[in-house]
């Protein structure tokens, strides 16, 4: 039995129990398992991450064949796993990260009755097998199976409040976004197996160069398509900010640390057919910057902390889409890593915010809460901290990577960096507005701020353990003139053995220096802006309805994407979908066969009418035209 | 020198002459018996003639073909199963009319008589090779069918029937006199042997040829009006919804083995079968079946319904008329057998139709069937076994004889017609279908009959074991496709 | 043009116009006497094309037996003469049944005439051993003869025709 | 002039004439005196034919058929007179209930 | 012991139809246990034949209509042994939908269950062409029957036109039977019916097309293809519960089943030259189909239209001449069995609660069941064809099957994925989710467990299907290689044997 397969099916077990009997359990027993069960999973998967690590740099993979899928006489694809870095660093984010968020859950669901609750672990356990389903796929049909559950249990988490339609459309929503990539994705796989006969990783990525360079392009972009609607980049957005009805620990797992970052992982295990086509790179990197910008613009104006934290996740996974999209995969997955911990922090914070003030999450009615909630205050200024980049924290690291790559990687763009500092810029504002508005200041709700208290030790102990977490994983990529032990990019060499040597001296020190400067004054000026604006006792928000500048009403609309989609594809649809129901089917359609059946009868009726109306004399006539009608074929027909 | 008739002639004719000595005997008895008790006393004589006379029509089929009276008469293994079906068809008539005697006073033993005569005539054209002898046969059977369609009390549409069957069956018979004028001019004689004979030969000019395809076409105007096949068959409805049921059942079941088995011995005699007729018989099979089947789509008195299904039967048997002229298709066969299957279908439908009418005055609607799909079990049942087999679904010998039929056309190489003559079984399975609508998926209407449908006594159980006979037929057709080897 | 020629069209032409007086004249009574008339004009075209039996037959049986049951029929039903609006029905009706019976015409006329004219003509001479004086003799041959088995079906068939009317008279007395 | 064509013209054309008459005359009784003129038209193309092929079966033909139509007379009768007895006026047309 | 198979439920049926079953509960528990009974029986006998070679197992012969050339003949393949298994399977479970939503003439009910599957079981097994027409045509008796007596308002119209329809494409089929047999005769000297007898005959090009156009009417009727699919819907919403569970199950795989073996197996020029003219129809179909689902008001006809959907997608599959197509087509008749069955199951339980389809009514019922919630998450997936489930694999078998014959049907084939989850998620977010849809929803009560037994089966059987398929793919590729084999005669997949004639078992 290979650890992993501990790993992965552990999970799986535990779901489908607490599904079944887990409300007869009693809501103690219920989350104990769960955590219990991710805990070990976590165990095992440092253990093989372990052994892992021991075997020589060129042949670290293990692969696992569960069962054969199917086996069509040319064509054979089984259920199988495959460890290597990438999907080892993987997994331990998503059992550790994972663990954490589930102690919280412990304390955050506690109201909620033995049924739900159940069902809730469930669910969330669920998501654990799907998203190591997805991260220790060995071939494109297993990673596509992963793909989809991930895509279900996002569904049921978000839609969890049953009761609540806006829940269930979100969730809705969801899941059709992600169908939509998913259809990119499918024909990804298609064109792979038109190419290449085979499905498997092994076969196809180390003979990606045996495709021409328009079908690289092609499966490139398809598979970005699926990319994009699972990690909402760019067109495929919509759903992540809808995605925040779901309760606050399932946005923590899924809509920041794991499943958003599905995408990039795709694209960084098939960086071998990306980098065959510039083009689609090239199409990976705008589409990262643009959305980065655009999502970092709109969380400036949102009121909702959960909706500001949403949208900083979008923008977050632009900046790593952009890193894979200049060819810097190690710098982009390492970003995925950092975010991973201080957005799921962050995310906690806001849950214990909104837990202690019963459900409130708008930052207007909040402020001076650092007297109240001095930890979760401290953890979410540390959190916000990495988010926008202060010096020496994870987040500065990893994003100065990647926009140093924009500057001078392997398929840089100085337009690309520039969308990247602006969007960091925003980044720094909206995390400052966020922090201030929340924390400091005076109180703009009495009654709220009397009854805020601190959240119990369960949902705290994660908070502390993901700050402290932030922190230190900032040191796993340090910058490359700082020192030589880059133990990130190291784990991860062999994954990307293939790729050209990453020209890391072509950007001096100075500039690196440099930058560095730049991006600490940026984010001490609009911090500074921040504070100023948000501290005061007139908190410069304008409250709902009140005439705002065009701008602000453009952002606060998200860009009007909602309201588009709507009309395209919603009302659009189904009204040429009705116009169809009613002339074509009905009208068409059903109407030739009911007009055949009419016209029968009306033949009939005729028949009956006219031609039979008793009369003899007319029977005669009829008679004698039968007579002269033989007559006549008669004298035709004639030999 | 007169040639020697001797007894072997008579016994080629024994079924006719059994049942015309029936008829004498049954009217003696009459005029011996005066009292009531001599009302069944007739009606066993008369089954005992029909049951003579079915007995010599098989005598005569396992003795094989032979002709007599110098070959004017000449039967074979068709005709004498012709013979065989049309004394079933008389016992049949028969077991209906006891049910109906009852009520409409039919107990006379002019009725049986008359009966007896027509189905003398009936077995006789089927076997004469003499246009004369058919001429004399099919008028002696018209007019004791005239008189029996107007035969009972005083009911008003009844005389109506009478009068227009007989003014129509008149005008065709004048058809025939001419054609067969016609014909004798073309061979100089009017015996239809003869025509093949000279016609095989080639030995016919062209101008006599043509007199003679003039003369068959009239002679056959008069059997196809008899038949009621398309453009002759409008007093089909009338006259079946204006004459008793057991005679509308004798008209439709009798009158179309006697007709096609005289246009067998028409057609079937010229080698060949005369140049027109295919194509004459694809347009008349066509229009047959869809002036049957579309008159009887929304039809509601269920006598005109079967008056219309008996005319789009017609037009189903005139498809397998269709491979008349190509060999081994056994067009013959298929008529043969299409026409005895019908005869069983007829039979159980209009039994069943003259057990639900027993009390009412007026005709029977299709609304007085509703809801008696579950309250009379076994009426509904061989109801719907009669009508699923009149559509030709599977189960049911319909489907047998029906695919027989489509085989032959097609073997008779008329694809197009057998295209659309098939598709107008759709519209008819249209038709049967509502009568299954009525019985089984509509709740009883109030102004329907009230349940008078009892089956009881001979008639319930002659048409329930004939339903079954269908089915059985249906699953085991092999005694039905025996009569394919003919 | 001969005796035998002029008699043969006199009547020829006589009978067609009789035929033609019975089918316009609104009386039934009339209508029955041109039939009779017509009948006889028949006889004598028989008798003119070597069928005397046929001739003396057609006038006793048909003109004789038959023609006086229609009188008799008439008689018994006293149809009112006066009142009938005109025999036809609609001028309608009338040119529809006129093209059909013109349409029959043409068909058979087309059909027949192909019969060259001039082989029609009668081939044998007046005293053609065929024909002639021992019709009778050779009528009778057929007849009892080669039509022995028709003549007992016609014998069936006036037995059933009695049956039949006394069925239907018998069935008029009782209601 | 007068040759077997002549007659057979003849006889179709009282057969015309007959049918045209079943198709106007209302009065049932005239309706069957076309009849039988049709019969006779018939019987005369009988004649002709076997004056023509000089054949006396042809004649025994027209007794048989001669014999037939005082059948056919019979009856007729009969159901005319059974049926427009109790009728005031004599006319088939009245005589049209059943239809549909 | 197939012709056991084909006739024993018509022996229980007449059984139920006259036997001593006097009340509506004994007639019921009678007819459960001779359809669990007779699904046993089928599953021994199934079990019994091997299918390592691809030709017909337990076959049985009788002359039965020797004068037509047809004789009685059975046997069994890998393509239908499932397909018999899938109508075994759903009788029970017809049965158990019936327990108490039917109390009009129960006995009749459960007869006339019985004798269609007895049908189905006839078109499934026989080898003889004319046989398999009076089954075909005799199946449409029983279902005439079930929905007109026990149906909803406008059963008539829609049962006649059900039957009319298909009616009027199979009559054509039945001259092209004719003159398929006038063939054989030409060609082998006696008139045949037997399907191995065709098999081997060569009918010129020209003949085939229309043989095939004839073929193909009548089955795409059937399946329902894009243009001939208007009788489904109403024969659906008009049906009881246990009507559309074996309309949807059952009848509609023998469209599908008859395409697969005589269209394709007996005319594979005439298949080549049709290829895309069927392609496209099925892809308009599939599209049409899913579009139509989001429009509809009625919960059945919701579900009607997406078997409209799926089965184009099947006869895609069907029609791009590949392995994997074939298996994708097969596997789904099997798939969408179950998983439509269960839908159907389940609107019979709402149905029997609310007695009423149309959604508007319909609103938050999860917070009243939530163990029927449970039990329909899965059918819902399986219909979107998500992964892990029975709906994926033969989803994405027909897609790989069409995008490797031609890759822009496969590409617009894949677009039903999307309508797919469209539908679905609308369908049960209107009915499961959000709050109480009024009076109607507060009376629901939760799925007894009569009705959690049937749906569990179905439920563990679309699990099962979806993560094992190749427990029903590994016995159905021989067959499925002789059919692709006698199809493109170079076939890059390695030709199977010719379809040998297999164990000529008993006669």
């Amino acid at each position: 039995m290979n650890p992993l397969l501990v790993v992965l099916f552990l999970p799986l077990a535990t779901a489908v129990f607490n599904r079944l009997f887990g409300a007869r359990l009693g809501k103690g027993a219920a989350a104990g398992l769960a955590c219990a069960s991710v805990l070990v999973a976590f165990a095992f998967a440092a253990d093989s991450v372990l052994g892992l690590a021991a075997l020589p740099a060129a042949s670290r993979q293990v692969l696992v064949h569960v069962y054969d899928l199917l086996d069509l006489a040319s064509f054979r694809v089984g259920f199988d796993l495959l460890l290597d870095p990438l999907s080892g660093m993987m997994i331990l984010v998503v059992t550790g990260i994972g663990f954490l968020i589930h102690l919280y859950a412990v304390g955050y669901m506690h109201e909620e009755d033995a049924g739900e609750y159940a069902r809730f672990f469930a669910y969330v356990n669920f998501f654990v097998f799907s998203m190591l389903t997805l991260v220790l796929a060995a071939n494109f049909l297993v990673i596509f199976t992963g793909w989809e559950l991930v895509g279900v249990s996002s569904y049921l988490l978000i839609g969890f409040y049953r009761g609540k339609t806006s829940a269930a459309d979100a969730g809705k929503k969801a899941f059709i976004v992600n169908r939509v990539g998913d259809f990119g994705f499918l024909m990804a796989i298609f064109l792979i197996w038109n190419a290449f006969g085979s499905l498997d990783f092994s076969a196809v990525l180390p003979h990606a160069a045996a495709l021409s360079p328009g079908m690289a392009t092609a499966v490139g972009l398809l598979l970005f398509m699926g990319a994009a609607g699972k990690s909402a980049q760019g067109p495929l957005h919509v759903w992540l900010p809808d995605a925040m009805e779901g309760p606050t620990p399932v946005s923590a797992l899924i809509h920041a640390a794991t499943m958003v970052t599905a995408g990039v992982f795709l694209v960084a295990r098939c960086h071998a057919i990306f980098e065959l086509s510039p083009l689609a790179l090239g199409v990976v990197a705008w589409t990262g910057a643009l959305t980065a910008f655009l999502a970092a613009t709109v969380a400036m104006v949102q009121v909702d902390i959960k909706r500001v934290w949403a949208y900083s996740t979008v923008s977050q996974l632009g900046y790593m889409v952009l890193g894979v999209g200049v060819g810097a995969y190690t710098a982009g997955l390492f970003h995925l890593l950092t975010h991973a911990f201080f957005k799921a922090l962050l995310f906690l914070a806001a849950g214990s915010v909104m837990h202690a003030l019963h459900g409130e999450l708008d930052m207007r009615r909040m402020g001076g809460l650092w007297r109240k909630m001095p930890l979760t205050c401290a953890t979410m200024i540390v959190g916000a901290a990495c988010l926008a980049g202060v010096p020496l924290t994870s987040g500065f690291f990893s994003k100065d990577e990647i926009l140093l790559m924009a500057l001078r990687g392997p398929h840089a763009d100085f337009g690309l960096w520039l969308l990247g500092y602006l969007g960091a810029a925003c980044t720094a504002f909206y995390s400052g507005r966020l922090i201030f508005s929340v924390f400091f200041g005076k109180p703009r709700d009495h009654h709220a701020y009397e009854h805020a208290h601190e959240s119990p030790w369960v949902m705290g102990l994660p908070l502390v353990l993901l700050a402290v977490g932030s922190l230190a994983v900032g040191l796993l990529g340090l910058p490359g003139f700082l020192t030589h032990w880059q133990p990130f990019t190291d784990w991860l060499a062999p994954v990307f053995a293939d790729l050209k040597a990453v020209p890391e001296a072509s950007a001096s020190r100075a500039l690196v220096l440099g930058l560095m400067a730049l991006y600490t004054g940026t984010v001490a000026v609009l911090g500074w802006i921040a504070w100023r604006l948000y501290t005061g006792e007139a908190a410069a928000h304008p409250a709902d309805g009140e005439a705002t500048s065009a701008l602000h009403r453009l952002l606060w609309n998200k860009y009007f994407f909602d309201e588009a989609y709507g009309f395209v594809f919603v009302r659009a649809l189904l009204g040429y979908s009705r116009w169809l129901w009613r002339w074509v089917d009905q009208g068409l359609v059903d109407g030739t066969v009911n007009g055949v059946a009419a016209a029968a009868q009306a033949a009939g009726d005729f028949l009956r009418g006219r031609v039979h109306n008793g009369r003899t004399r007319q029977y005669a006539a009829y008679l004698a035209a039968g007579a002269c009608l033989l007559l006549g074929l008669a004298l035709i027909y004639h030999r | 020198m007169i040639p020697a008739y001797g007894l072997r002639d008579l016994a080629v004719l024994g079924p006719e002459i059994a049942c015309i000595l029936g008829a004498a005997l049954v009217l003696g008895l009459d005029m011996a018996f005066r009292s009531q008790s001599s009302k069944r006393l007739v009606e066993a004589a008369a089954a005992l003639a029909l049951g003579v006379s079915a007995a010599l029509a098989l005598g005569r089929l396992a003795a094989g073909p032979g002709s007599a009276f110098g070959g004017q008469v000449l039967d074979g293994a068709v005709p004498d199963v012709f013979r065989l079906g049309l004394a079933a068809t008389g016992l049949l008539t028969l077991v209906l009319a006891r049910r109906e005697g009852g009520s409409q006073g039919l107990l006379h033993a002019e009725f049986y008589a008359l009966l007896l005569f027509a189905l003398g005539a009936m077995e006789l054209i089927t076997v004469s090779q003499d246009l004369m002898l058919s001429f004399v046969a099919l008028e002696t059977f018209s007019l004791a069918m005239y008189v029996l369609a107007g035969f009972n009390k005083a009911w008003h549409g009844n005389r109506e029937a009478a009068l227009k069957y007989f003014l129509l069956g008149a005008f065709a018979a004048a058809f025939f006199v001419l054609g067969m004028a016609l014909v004798f001019g073309a061979l100089g004689s009017v015996r239809l042997d003869a025509a093949s004979a000279l016609l095989s030969g080639g030995k016919l000019a062209a101008p006599r040829e043509m007199l003679l395809d003039l003369g068959l076409s009239l002679c056959a105007t008069a059997l196809l009006f008899k038949v009621g096949a398309a453009p002759f068959h409008l007093w089909t409805p009338d006259v079946y919804a204006g004459s008793t049921t057991p005679v509308a059942y004798f008209l439709s079941a009798g009158a179309k083995l006697a007709g096609f088995g005289a246009l067998l011995k028409l057609l079937g005699a010229v080698p060949g079968c005369p140049a027109p007729f295919p194509q004459i018989l694809a347009v008349l099979a066509v229009a047959t079946l869809l002036a049957g089947n579309l008159g009887a789509l929304r039809q509601t008195n269920l006598k005109r319904l079967l008056a219309y299904s008996s005319v789009a039967h017609t037009g189903y048997v005139l498809v397998g008329l269709l491979g008349l002229g190509t060999a081994g298709s056994g067009a013959a066969a298929s008529v043969l057998a299409y026409t005895l299957v019908y005869a069983v279908m007829a039979f159980v439908a209009f039994g069943l139709v003259a057990a639900a009418e027993g009390g009412l005055k007026r005709p029977l609607l299709l609304e007085d069937l509703q809801g008696m799909g579950f309250e009379r079990p076994y009426f509904s049942l061989a109801l719907a076994v009669a009508m699923v087999s009149m559509a030709g679904l599977p189960p049911t010998a319909g489907f047998i004889v029906k695919l027989g039929v489509f085989k032959a056309a097609l073997d008779g190489g008329h694809t197009l017609a057998a295209v659309v003559a098939i598709l107008n079984s759709v519209v008819s399975a249209a038709v049967y279908l509502r009568v299954l609508v009525a019985l089984y998926m509509l709740p009883k209407s109030p102004d329907g009959a009230q349940g008078g449908a009892r089956l009881s006594g001979t008639l319930g159980f002659a048409v329930v074991a004939l339903a079954l006979a269908l089915l059985a037929l249906g699953l085991l057709p092999g005694s039905l496709l025996a009569l394919g080897s003919l | 043009m001969g005796l035998r020629e002029v008699l043969l069209a006199v009547f020829a032409f006589g009978a067609l116009a009789f035929a033609l007086a019975v089918v316009s004249t609104r009386n039934t009574v009339y209508a029955a006497l041109e039939f009779v008339a017509h009948l006889l004009c028949l006889a004598a075209l028989y008798c003119l094309l070597d069928a005397p039996l046929l001739g003396v037959l057609q006038v006793m049986v048909y003109a004789g037996a038959i023609m006086v049951l229609f009188l008799f029929a008439v008689m018994m039903l006293d149809i009112q003469e006066t009142g009938r609006e005109s025999a036809f029905q609609g001028p309608g009706q009338v040119a529809g049944a006129l093209l059909l019976a013109a349409l029959l015409f043409a068909l058979l006329v087309f059909g027949a005439d192909r019969f060259p004219a001039a082989a029609l003509a009668p081939a044998a001479a007046p005293g053609a051993p065929g024909v002639g004086a021992d019709n009778v003799v050779r009528v009778a041959r057929a007849l009892f003869e080669r039509g022995a088995l028709v003549f007992e079906a016609v014998g069936v068939l006036l037995l059933t025709a009695v049956v039949a009317v006394m069925v239907m008279a018998k069935r008029r007395l009782e209601n | 002039m007068f040759g077997v064509g002549f007659f057979l013209a003849l006889a179709f054309a009282l057969f015309a004439v007959g049918a045209f008459g079943v198709l106007t005359r209302r009065d049932p009784l005239v309706m069957f005196m076309c009849i039988e003129m049709m019969f006779n038209s018939g019987n005369l193309a009988l004649v002709a034919l076997s004056r023509y092929l000089g054949l006396a079966s042809g004649h025994a033909l027209v007794f048989f058929v001669v014999a037939v139509a005082a059948a056919e007379v019979a009856v007729g009768l009969g159901i005319i007179i059974a049926i427009f007895r109790t009728e005031k006026d004599v006319n088939v047309d009245h005589l049209s209930e059943l239809k549909g | 012991m197939l012709s056991l198979i084909i006739f024993s439920p018509l022996a229980f049926a007449l059984a139920l139809a006259f036997g001593p079953w006097g009340g509506h509960k004994s007639a019921r528990r009678a007819a459960l246990v001779l359809s669990l009974a007779q699904a046993a029986f089928t599953a021994w006998v199934l079990w019994g034949g091997d299918f390592s070679a691809a030709g017909f197992q337990l076959q049985e012969r009788l002359a039965w209509l020797p004068a037509l050339g047809a004789g009685y003949h059975v046997g069994l393949d890998g393509i239908s042994r499932w397909l018999v298994a899938l109508n075994a399977l759903l009788l029970p479970i017809a049965v158990l939908s019936s327990w108490n939503a039917v109390e009009r003439y129960p006995r009749a009910h459960y007869a006339l269950m019985f004798a269609l599957q007895s049908m189905v079981y006839g078109v499934f097994l026989s080898l003889d062409m004319l046989q398999f027409y009076i089954f075909w045509e005799a199946s449409l008796l029983p279902m005439y029957f079930l929905i007109g007596v026990w149906g909803g308002e406008r059963r008539l119209y829609a049962t006649v036109k059900f039957v009319l329809y298909t009616l009027a494409g199979s009559l054509l089929m039945l001259l092209a039977l004719v003159w398929m047999a006038f063939l054989a005769r030409t060609q082998t000297g006696h008139l045949s019916f037997d399907f191995l007898d065709w098999s081997s005959l060569a009918i010129p090009a020209g003949q085939q097309m229309w043989l095939f156009a004839a073929f193909f009417l009548a089955f795409a009727i059937k399946v329902p293809l894009f243009p001939f699919h208007t009788w489904l819907p109403d024969a659906h919403v008009e049906a009881p519960t246990a009507g559309s569970i074996l309309l949807a199950g059952v009848l509609l795989k023998l469209g599908t089943y008859a395409l697969m073996r005589f269209n394709l197996g007996l005319f594979p020029e005439a298949a080549h030259a049709f290829q895309k003219p069927v392609l496209i129809i099925c892809l308009i179909g599939a599209v049409y189909g899913a579009l139509m689902v989001l429009v509809q008001r009625d919960f059945k006809k919701m579900v009607a239209y997406s078997s409209v959907s799926h089965m184009g997608l099947c006869v895609l599959g069907l029609f791009s001449f590949t392995l994997a197509g074939e298996q994708g087509a097969l596997l789904t008749m099997l798939n969408h069995g179950i998983s439509t069955g269960a839908l159907f199951l389940i609107v019979g339980m709402f149905y029997e609660r609310t007695h009423t389809r149309d959604l508007s009514v319909y609103g938050g019922a999860v917070l009243k069941m939530p163990v029927l919630g449970l039990l329909f998450l899965p059918v819902a997936l399986s219909s979107m064809g998500v992964p892990g489930t029975n709906g994926f694999v033969n989803e994405f078998l027909c897609l790989r099957g069409a995008f490797e014959a031609f890759p822009w049907a496969g590409a617009v084939a894949a677009l039903t994925v999307i309508l797919g989850a469209a539908y679905m998620l609308r369908l049960t977010q209107k009915v499961m989710y959000g709050p109480l849809g009024g009076a109607k929803m507060e009376a629901l009560t939760d799925i007894t467990t009569r009705e959690r037994a049937s749906l569990g089966v179905l439920v563990a059987l679309i699990f099962a299907l979806g993560i094992f398929p190749e427990g029903i793919l590994s016995n159905t590729q021989p067959s499925v290689q002789a059919v692709l084999a006698r199809l493109t005669p170079g076939a890059s997949t390695p030709a199977a044997p010719a379809p040998a004639a297999g164990g000529e078992a008993r006669p």
